[in-house]
């Protein structure tokens, strides 16, 4: 793979110590016992305030290294949840509630994602969490989970309970309709949809390469090479796409809001694609639920649904993006 | 070219729509386990007494008979009706397993089996696939040694479908030692309930039990179970698919082209909208799939590979079908409903029972006379 | 190839006799010179009343069998204006002139197909046709063609010149809303269509059953196989489709409508996309104006031009099509 | 991860967008023969005379040396001008023949070929691919004899762009008898005025002629002109097609995402509408595309397999955006007029270079390390 030739020392580093920390605590295999994820060791490893500044409490990364540790995090299928508590600090601080936003980053406090569907906010994974993280048509709110006026919702196949609850304004702790903020927040779901389109590619070309039909690995049948060929085109576009969209937040460059426009029409697609084809390369087993690919194709279209993107033909094209030309003066 | 139906035709179809609009359950069938089996079972058993099951077996094996255009009517106003799928548990006793033994069993076979399976009283399952060989069948390796009157079989097969609650599997194994490929194989009646049968169920990615892992340990099945002559199960089985892939289909067919339907009745998208124009597409590409499966039914004389092309065109439209689904439900999408259920499930439609990508070397090979892929 | 496989003793023998009269006056190769088609030929083998009756000057062949000459038609890429001859010759009729119907039909006046663009009219295959029928947005239009008015416009490659000419109320001859008509329009122009989509594969099977690479024919790699497979399922969908619509129109049954809208829908992205993927086998050679498959690829552009279908969701779906059930009475 | 610019990397920029305001012809290039000759070298003679020519070559042979950096300006800020297409008659010049020249050339052939490549003085052509050898181009047999001090050539090339109008030709034929596939090659210079020559002009679909076929009839050709030793012809074409699958590239693929913004201002569709979606999908595309393009350039160590993600991307997105055109236009896209004549060039993309299918056959097995399709 060579998603990272571009990535520094420093990048090398915190990607490193995340792969190990997501190996020991998150394999992708916990999914099947189909329990909550417990965020506490992502919280322990500074996730959530991987780009705050130490002053702050963070750990002075920016969002480039945040954006790849969310994509790890996509790699390993981790909770929505890791979003919301992402941005949920953020929000937090951003309205004044700095104390939130400490409890959040370490873990003391957890935050879940919401969806607004109709009078109701879906949970998809609340875990154990008190407080939601709503996103709405082009906001973020952060609002209280009343306990009593939760009720349980089936999810498909082996997936721990969603939880619903009416849409209420006497729960909202903060809310924020800025620019930046929703712009993290399309890069980072974009980073996490990013790493299930990777993983979902690795599964199947790992899968090709052993499993043995006709005499050989179906891995030699150009039918499989191509759909493998394809999982790679969009994973590389997307990861590339998502190193702009970074670099150019990160930067403030003007053209962010368009590069994370474009990363984030891209990404439930490729997601899904990918998770699609891992499926079918699999073959039997991958309809089954005791291959993983299906949970790349599931958490595929939870996190498809966070977040709104600006429609990108609202925004102006940059013919140079990688930079601007300062007027003469 | 000719498609026009007699005043008898119109009665029959009356008849059919309004014994099913009084008839069809409201709830939608459990996915697995008992609670599967009994509903099949007793929705099977409401048709047999009204006359309505094995439509398509022969007058004298106890089945309705019914011509090639009746057939198409039913199946019109069952999938009108939004009755329970065909593809439920008795799927496989239905449209392979009867099937075959009326083409291939013995007298005493069919005496026993076709009564059952028509009344609603015994389930089958299929013993095909092993680990080793999905697409590729004939490398399978279950084998079965003859000893006296009974083989005594061993191995193990996968993606035997509701294996946990049948009473029999139609199953292939390998019966002359040293057999290569093709040969050596024949197709047994195994009694579920056998000593040395294990039965795994495997989850599928919906969440539902279809599919199991069945283990055979020294199990032992009398000759007589052999159907067709022992050594010849290939023969027996391609009869089985070819089954399989024309009448069995229409069903499944019919149902989809009602359920674009009900998506577009559900969505109700602004004209000109990108979502009208999906659905506008997918409803096209539903009549053009209906009017392939109306010829496919209708063609004489019928060829194994006659039935590759629509089974495609069936098969990844119904994927695009539940993935507009999940468009237009939205968040809801993410959680258990009809729609989200059958969008999982749909994914097994390029997979089971020949993947897409065989299904598109068949047509490329059989069909249009391009060179085989040479396997080594 | 299945195509014909419902087909009557009748069917086939009109078949055959239009095969041969194709084979000998229209072969494919003809379109690389450039210049337009002579449909003399076409009309003094009766195609432009062959579902006429017998007392009308026609042959007394009903739309079905039209339909399957138009897709040969299709085969052997002729010009758009047998088109406008067959829909014009009942168009004069219905309009009362019978006489320029006749002529039409014994090929003594031609009549070419025009498309609305905006103020002007389109004539993409003039030839030496007098009179145009306009395909306008659910109208069909018999104009007199203003020589003076015309003025050429180039088309790409080797086609020939195209006529452009203003869009004027006192050149109009007969004109038509009817639904029939309409539908028979959509009917034919698919049909057309759906001649490209099995000829683009029949082309491209037959190369890659021939051309070697690697030491094999092409037709033995998998991706090749694939392409050829998925022109088949569109050509067979079609195929279906249009024998569907054709017999349902000419037995004027109430999903006719619904039908021919579905028919028209598929035609051209699966006429584009077989004669697509016939050049992308074909490989360098498809590229070249000296291969044939550009051909379909062009002509199907034109033809997918021609006519407005109805909006399919603005149709009743007939859930049980071969047969409504008559009212007790 | 880092992209930033210097004032004088701004500097660079305004010079370059200045320079080719004043300078970008406002005539559509013509597509074939001698206009597009005179077209093409008078651009390039005008871009030489202001420093512009050869801008990645190195200093020492006249070119400017600029880093990827600047050639990445460079690019943008052409594109951004609507500049003649890179891939005109002068493009195998440019980005095959001069930098393979620069890397295995002799000191007479870098001193005579490079300054008239430079200047605008000379056409080349490519001469690898043959009417048996398309994909599989090892297996080419247009052989050179060695008699004495020349090589005696006999054969026939095929898709050589510009053959009608070049002064020579990058020619890769099989000098050693009897030997096999990458073996026993040879990369030459041959003068396209050389006695024995035949080319035949080969008209795209189009209608535009860039390709011919050349036949070689006992042609001489100066064993001086081998480029690299004898017999070491495929390690210097690797040499050559490495370059085109980079740094040419990035023309290209900025070209095409200005038309993208070219084509929303054409259409400019309703909101909400299937047309606003389509484009806002490619919109988002090309940017992606345009990311790989700068990761592809930007990457150290290159790689040969590199640049194929991005190349078939690239190919593919080019053919999706012609496509929209064709419906954006309309009836006028029947018509001849820039976006209907680059629509039908578009569908060389994915031919041309190696097929879609070979680029994908050799992400999977070089990017993806699956295993290698056997070949008899």
């Amino acid at each position: 793979m060579t998603c990272d030739l571009n990535h520094g020392e420093e990048q090398r580093q915190i990607i490193d110590a995340a792969v190990g920390m997501l190996r020991a605590h998150y394999p992708v295999a916990r999914r099947r016992k189909g329990k909550p994820d417990d965020l506490s060791e992502a919280a322990a490893f500074g996730t959530f305030g991987l780009a705050l500044t130490e002053e702050e409490g963070g750990a002075g990364f920016s969002l480039v290294e945040e954006a790849l540790v969310h994509v790890l995090f996509g790699r390993h299928v981790i909770s929505s949840g890791s979003l919301a508590m992402a941005l949920g600090a953020r929000l937090a601080r951003a309205a004044g509630q700095g104390d939130l936003a400490d409890q959040i980053i370490a873990g003391e406090t957890f935050v879940c994602a919401g969806i607004q569907s109709g009078d109701t906010v879906l949970l998809p994974e609340p875990g154990e969490a008190e407080i939601a993280l709503v996103f709405g048509a082009r906001e973020l709110e952060l609002c209280a989970i009343d306990a009593v006026a939760v009720r349980k919702e089936a999810t498909p196949g082996q997936g721990a309970a969603a939880h619903r609850m009416p849409r209420r304004a006497d729960g909202m702790i903060a809310g924020s309709a800025e620019q930046p903020l929703l712009a993290i927040a399309d890069l980072l779901v974009s980073a996490q949809l990013l790493g299930i389109a990777e993983a979902a590619r690795d599964l199947a070309v790992t899968y090709a390469q052993v499993r043995q039909q006709f005499g050989q690995p179906i891995g030699g049948f150009q039918a499989i090479k191509h759909h493998c060929a394809n999982m790679a085109i969009g994973a590389e576009m997307l990861s590339c796409q998502l190193d702009m969209a970074a670099i150019a937040l990160r930067d403030e460059r003007e053209d962010a809001g368009f590069q994370v426009a474009a990363l984030r029409r891209l990404a439930p697609g490729i997601a899904l694609t990918n998770a699609r084809l891992s499926i079918q390369v699999h073959g039997g087993i991958g309809f089954s639920a005791e291959a993983d690919a299906h949970h790349y194709l599931k958490h595929a279209h939870v996190l498809s649904r966070l977040g709104a993107a600006a429609d990108i033909l609202d925004l102006p094209a940059p013919l140079a993006p990688l930079s601007v030309v300062p007027e003469r003066n | 070219m000719q498609i026009s139906f007699s005043p008898q035709d119109h009665a029959f179809r009356r008849t059919a729509r309004e014994w099913l609009l009084a008839n069809v359950p409201r709830d939608r069938a459990p996915h697995s386990g008992r609670p599967a089996r009994d509903f099949a079972l007793a929705w099977l058993a409401r048709c047999h007494a009204a006359g309505w099951s094995g439509i398509s077996w022969p007058d004298e094996y106890g089945g309705r008979g019914l011509s090639q255009e009746r057939l198409i009517i039913w199946y019109e106003e069952y999938a009108r009706a939004r009755a329970p799928s065909v593809l439920d548990c008795t799927f496989v006793a239905l449209n392979h397993a009867g099937p075959t033994l009326i083409a291939c069993g013995s007298d005493e076979q069919k005496a026993f089996h076709l009564p059952r399976i028509l009344a609603g009283q015994s389930i089958w399952c299929q013993g095909f696939s092993e680990p080793g060989s999905g697409s590729d069948l004939a490398s399978l390796g279950t084998n079965g040694r003859v000893e006296d009157d009974h083989l005594v079989v061993n191995g193990h097969k996968i993606w035997t479908s509701f294996a946990d609650i049948a009473d029999y599997q139609e199953l292939l194994i390998r019966t002359e030692p040293g057999s290569k490929r093709h040969q050596g194989l024949s197709w047994v009646i195994c009694d579920m309930k056998s000593e040395g049968i294990t039965v795994r169920p495997i989850e599928n990615m919906a969440g539902a039990v279809h599919f199991a892992e069945v283990f055979y340990d020294n199990v032992r099945i009398p000759l007589s179970n052999v159907v067709g002559d022992l050594h010849d199960g290939w023969r027996v089985a391609m009869n089985t698919l070819a089954f399989e892939r024309k009448i069995a289909a229409i069903g499944l067919q019919l149902e989809l082209s009602v359920k674009v339907e009900d998506l577009i009745d559900l969505a109700s998208p602004p004209r000109g909208s990108s979502m009208a124009d999906r659905l506008a597409t997918l409803r096209a590409e539903a009549a053009a799939m209906r009017a392939m499966t109306y010829r496919t039914m209708l063609r004489d004389p019928a060829t194994s590979s006659d039935g590759s092309l629509v089974r495609l065109c069936f098969a990844e439209l119904a994927q695009r079908v539940h993935r507009a689904a999940m468009d237009i439900l939205g968040p809801d999408a993410l959680v258990e409903g009809s729609w989200t259920h059958d969008y999982l499930e749909s994914y097994s439609e390029t997979i089971a029972g020949g993947t897409a990508e065989i299904q598109r070397n068949i047509i490329a090979e059989r069909i249009l006379g391009l060179p085989r892929t040479r396997h080594p």
